[in-house]
């Protein structure tokens, strides 16, 4: 038995031009040295807890984080480096969360991909999946009451994350107001070790959105190209009105599930699969296909990302770590409805 | 006019959506219906657009109050019954109680829990989650007694900077009436002296209060003087006025409606054993519910959970010892 | 912009004969005397808590009970009193539970419509939506761990009840393991009082099944012969291997969400449309068009009906209520590990 | 050979599936991969079709736990982190405690919950679960704190006819070791002496059990005997236990890894003043944890749990008093 989904022809993507991609390809590039930095430090030791990467789902997520502007609202997920450097985030960021830096935005309270700054728009992600996508949903409804239009918010997750009864509660959610949500799904075939076939009982996941009466898009997410202009399409409808979308990526995660594991569970064939390619090494391939840059400029700017990646890391290396007696441990913002336990720690 | 704890309850809600537009309210029913305990009756009408149905999704429902607490709303969140709540945990305790910790942004969210038991309501239309809550770091449990603390305190709690679990008692919407609602109150994590007493301390909160204040007027004829303390907010605690009652009378009962392991009579008796140990003249003692689910038939009802009678039992051992 | 889904043509659905409409008939008979009995004590004041009627659904309801065998698993939810007659349960289940009488199967300790015998297929609701249908999972992975094939299990919810995430959750799991389940949504356009443009996104319920991998089934729930039809094809299939089953039924409840409601919102529309027909009076018609019964017959059986119910509820009303005295008060099978707290109640 | 506490988890499950054809494990990554910590590693090859892969659907996981208990089968529910068990609450304490009060059907379900903290875990990855299980009726709450225990009792909580939540401390995975596994063991809900003294109890639980040890040793050096009662499960709490150990100490110091509000320390401190105020010569002390969530770097984690060093710190000061 099969199903097959027959919805209008999508608005013709555009494809993105010579800046576009530069700029995307640059931020990737940055997104993947910082990672790197991350897992050679993990190796060494100088990383209390996990590191997780966004290894070959950089294209992906660089677009999301394009696709938004200043007033939009991201939660991004453990795969997002590239995503949130497109959406403002200062590296420093990342490496003082790692590093558990008092002057990071989680002052060494949450670490790793655990960050974020909901003034600025990026929610720090809590570790259950799924829970940011209603979150984002109070952002935009916030937005609606105050009358501040033209917004989008955007959610990352991945395959394994729709399994989720939180992933559902919030897709319907936004479909019954109609928010400007897009959600971005990287479905990299394996949740941790668990493939599709455990986790999945949908042909494609793009058969969930007419559930949540969600417009779906499809994108091949090693692909850079395409994944700028699917995403820069499912971003205008939302922001038009054109209610909330759901985005669906084929890709692989070139890296363990975090850099603990070997990801020995991983089919080969789909390692030699397309889906296996290296989406740095794409980008790389189109910008110099089509004359925009060149293996000199592709040099220069890995030389550039390097010296900011590891100029930030020594930076944060000479910070001190947080003073346990100069912390106030108080929970809540109201300072006088502070419990007062008989001794705790 | 007589107002009952549920008129105050919307009264509150109605005075807040008028003073602070960046108050709404979001949950099952409770728009142009007024809620299944017609606690947001009119309001839908009388505030256009910011008394919003929800689906059936709990998790969704908090999630959402968190990103629009985020963005500077302040959300009211009737969860149907308290015990639906237990599949809005996570967003309560990982993503709200959290929030302020991890970013220093506020999480100002009332999330609205019609609690405790009546009879006939059995299992799962019965149960009262403070001491859920008030375990986890980062939330303010509210449990009023009285009409007047129902407005004053659901009030504040809008006002409150962090996410407040307002436990309010469906046994109290209709059998408890004031005159007239309260210009004036005592502040959030103030306890009070429901009634004053030389001879032994009861310490209660929501219902029990009542149950608690019949026991002082009973035992008042046998000419025992029975001081009762309302704690109004389990977390925080006010352990000073505890312990300013204990050091009045010298015993200690403390009886609340919930089950027996841990919760506030553990946490109430365990804080004055530890703090106030010279202040005891005999055994702290602690009356709660028995340890099994909330049952259906009000026999069984009336027998799990503790009552006038069996509170009035327990003070007059304690008293004999 | 309209999703349309294409699939395969359904197996051809045979009409239920003259035996089946009336075993059918005269079991949503039953359980309409009955609910009228509750709905007639409760005004009197004799029910402790809310009555919850099924009035309206009963086709439906009862074509899922038929649709089950012994050996079956049954999760019937709050409208389910036909189907519950249906599938077995003995109406002195439902008067003692509702009466609170001991010798009930929750002996007093729960009641009205949370009731059930796991030992014979039917699971006692819990009242949170959703919850069951898990449950109902694992108890098919148990008949197939323990190599018993050929049962099905059935789920009941409705259309507000498709919001939680619990739904999602055991939805997707049941088509990962392809277990032979079958989910049965009566949609009856309100949950309490919302209605279903606040519930719900999707153009049509049937559009959530591919998402989980179901075969979906429609049907009109105010015509017993096709919800016979239907639920036997949904059934069949689940039985023969053919994987999960969602079947999608439109209808009204006539009445309030519990007997305390007068259900005012319902907009009058709905109730002069078709969905607002009276089952009941349908499978009358049906009936008695076909010369399968006369008015007289029905006049007789609707009799023994009233007497039935009659009988068990003055017999009910003769039992004792639970004693507290005789209560263990424990919570566990367990004896030994009871926790002996400080005294209680 | 030589076992860690996670290798004796392993074993024991190995065991209840070779003995029992009715035991079967369910949970994220369990199956081909071994589980996230390696705690069923190998045991799905071994037990073809008895160890499953789950999705990511907690409530469902526990929900078919409890329909899989009520056909007679035995399952083994791994998730993932305790942390994450916030969105199996329902199932746990709604369906799965509720089962045989309500219809005298048995709910035989193992929950395996990987808890407690360690350094650069941060607040969703650290916490301790067990007052938020054993305060709801219905549940057994084992928290294991010795490489013997967690294979005993873990093998005794598969045979046991209600729904168990067995902590198992994810800090005590690599750090203990032990030279075999034991034939026979205590039974589950009694507490052990894990040393001697007669001049302070110190309760504790699951890894605080070895942070007290070691301030038994350090004490000793001083001369002074702790006393130290490893509760094995948290519900049943075995009160006796604690109570004789009181009643030969006089002092009493409870210690946890949870929050402060509630919970074990409170519960277990509660029950000696209500019980046994005649035995103590000294206020009884709890430490737990501060009231915030659990911080992720070192420096703070260590701060934010109670360390060997302030439970010497909080003995000296009740010996004194
Ligand atoms: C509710 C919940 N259960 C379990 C986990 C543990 N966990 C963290 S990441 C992960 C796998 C996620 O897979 P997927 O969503 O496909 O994202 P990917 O890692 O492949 O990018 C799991 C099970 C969690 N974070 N939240
Ligand atoms: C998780 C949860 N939230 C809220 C409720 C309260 N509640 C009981 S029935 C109901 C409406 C159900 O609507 P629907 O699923 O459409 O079924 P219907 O009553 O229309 O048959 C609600 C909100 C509940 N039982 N469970
Ligand atoms: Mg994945
Ligand atoms: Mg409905």
């Amino acid at each position: 038995m099969a199903y097959r989904l027959v919805e209008p022809q999508p608005k013709d993507e555009v494809s993105p031009g010579k800046n576009a991609c530069l700029e995307a390809y640059r931020y990737i590039l940055l997104a993947r040295v910082l990672d790197d930095k991350f897992a050679s430090l993990y190796r060494m030791g100088k990383i209390h807890g996990g590191v997780f990467l966004g290894r070959g789902q950089e294209a992906l997520s660089v677009a999301a984080g394009l696709a938004l502007r200043k007033g939009d609202v991201f939660a991004p997920l453990i795969r997002d480096a590239a995503g949130r450097i497109a959406f403002g985030e200062p590296i420093v960021d990342a490496v003082r969360t790692y590093l558990g830096s008092p002057l990071g935005p989680m002052r060494a309270r949450d670490g790793n991909v655990h960050r974020g700054r909901p003034e600025s728009g990026i929610l720090p992600m809590i570790s259950h999946l799924g829970a940011m996508i209603s979150v984002v949903n109070g952002v935009l409804l916030a937005n609606r009451m105050k009358g501040i239009s033209g917004t989008v918010g955007l959610a990352s997750i991945g395959e394994g994350g729709t399994s989720t009864g939180a992933f559902h509660e919030a897709l319907n959610q936004a479909g019954v107001e109609r928010f400007p949500l897009v959600v971005v799904v990287a479905n990299n075939g394996y949740a941790y070790s668990t493939p599709n076939e455990r986790q999945l009982a949908c042909q494609t996941l793009e058969l969930k959105a007419p559930g949540y009466g969600f417009r779906s898009h499809s994108v091949d997410g090693t692909d850079l190209s395409a994944c700028l202009s699917v995403m820069n399409v499912a971003a205008s409808e939302a922001r038009a009105g054109g209610g909330p979308q759901l985005v669906i990526a084929r890709l692989l995660r070139l890296c363990g599930h975090g850099e603990h594991d070997d990801a020995g569970y991983v089919d080969p064939r789909l390692k030699e699969s397309t889906l296996g390619r290296d989406c740095l090494k794409v980008a790389e391939h189109h910008l110099m296909a089509r004359g925009w840059a060149s293996t000199q400029d592709l040099a220069v700017w890995r030389e550039a990302a390097v010296e900011e990646v590891e100029g930030v890391v020594a930076q944060v290396q000479r910070e001190d770590g947080p003073d346990p007696y100069a912390e106030e441990w108080r929970a809540l913002a109201s300072k006088h409805l502070v419990d007062e336990p008989p001794i705790t720690a | 006019m007589s107002l009952t704890y549920l008129d105050a309850i919307r009264e509150a809600q109605a005075r807040a959506l008028e003073e602070d537009p960046r108050v709404f309210i979001y949950g099952q029913d409770v728009g142009p219906f007024g809620g299944a305990f017609k606690a947001t009756k009119s309001l839908a009408e009388r505030f256009p657009g910011r008394v919003m149905d929800a689906p059936i999704s709990e998790d969704a429902m908090l999630g959402l109050a968190v990103g629009a607490a985020i963005s500077g709303m302040r959300p009211i969140i009737e969860v149907q019954f308290a015990d639906f709540s237990t599949v809005a945990l996570n967003q309560i305790v990982n993503q709200a109680a959290t929030l302020y910790w991890r970013t220093k942004v506020p999480c100002p969210v009332t999330i609205r829990l019609p609690a405790g038991g009546t009879s006939g309501s059995g299992p799962f239309h019965s149960q009262c989650p403070e001491a859920l809550y008030a375990h986890y770091p980062g939330l303010v449990v509210l449990t009023p007694a009285t009409v007047e603390d129902a407005y004053s305190m659901l009030l504040e709690a809008v006002a409150i900077d962090d996410p407040v679990i307002f436990c309010e008692h469906k046994y109290l919407y209709y059998h408890l009436k004031a005159e007239r609602l309260p210009d004036e109150a005592m502040p959030v994590g103030k306890a009070r002296i429901a009634r004053a007493g030389r001879d032994l301390t009861v310490v209660a909160y929501s219902a029990m209060v009542h149950e608690a204040l019949a026991v002082a007027d009973e035992l008042a004829s046998e000419g025992t003087e029975i001081e009762v303390v309302d704690l109004r907010s389990v977390k925080p605690l006010d352990t000073d006025t505890i312990m300013a009652s204990v050091a009045r009378t010298g015993r200690l009962l403390c009886v609340g409606e919930a089950w027996p392991w841990g919760g506030v009579t553990a946490e109430v008796v365990a804080r004055v054993a530890s703090e106030g140990f010279g202040l005891l003249d005999a055994p702290p003692q602690r009356l709660n519910a028995k340890d099994t689910p909330v049952p259906y038939h009000p026999n069984l009802w009336a027998a799990h959970r503790p009552t006038a009678r069996r509170i009035a039992m327990a003070a007059r051992n304690l008293l004999r010892s």
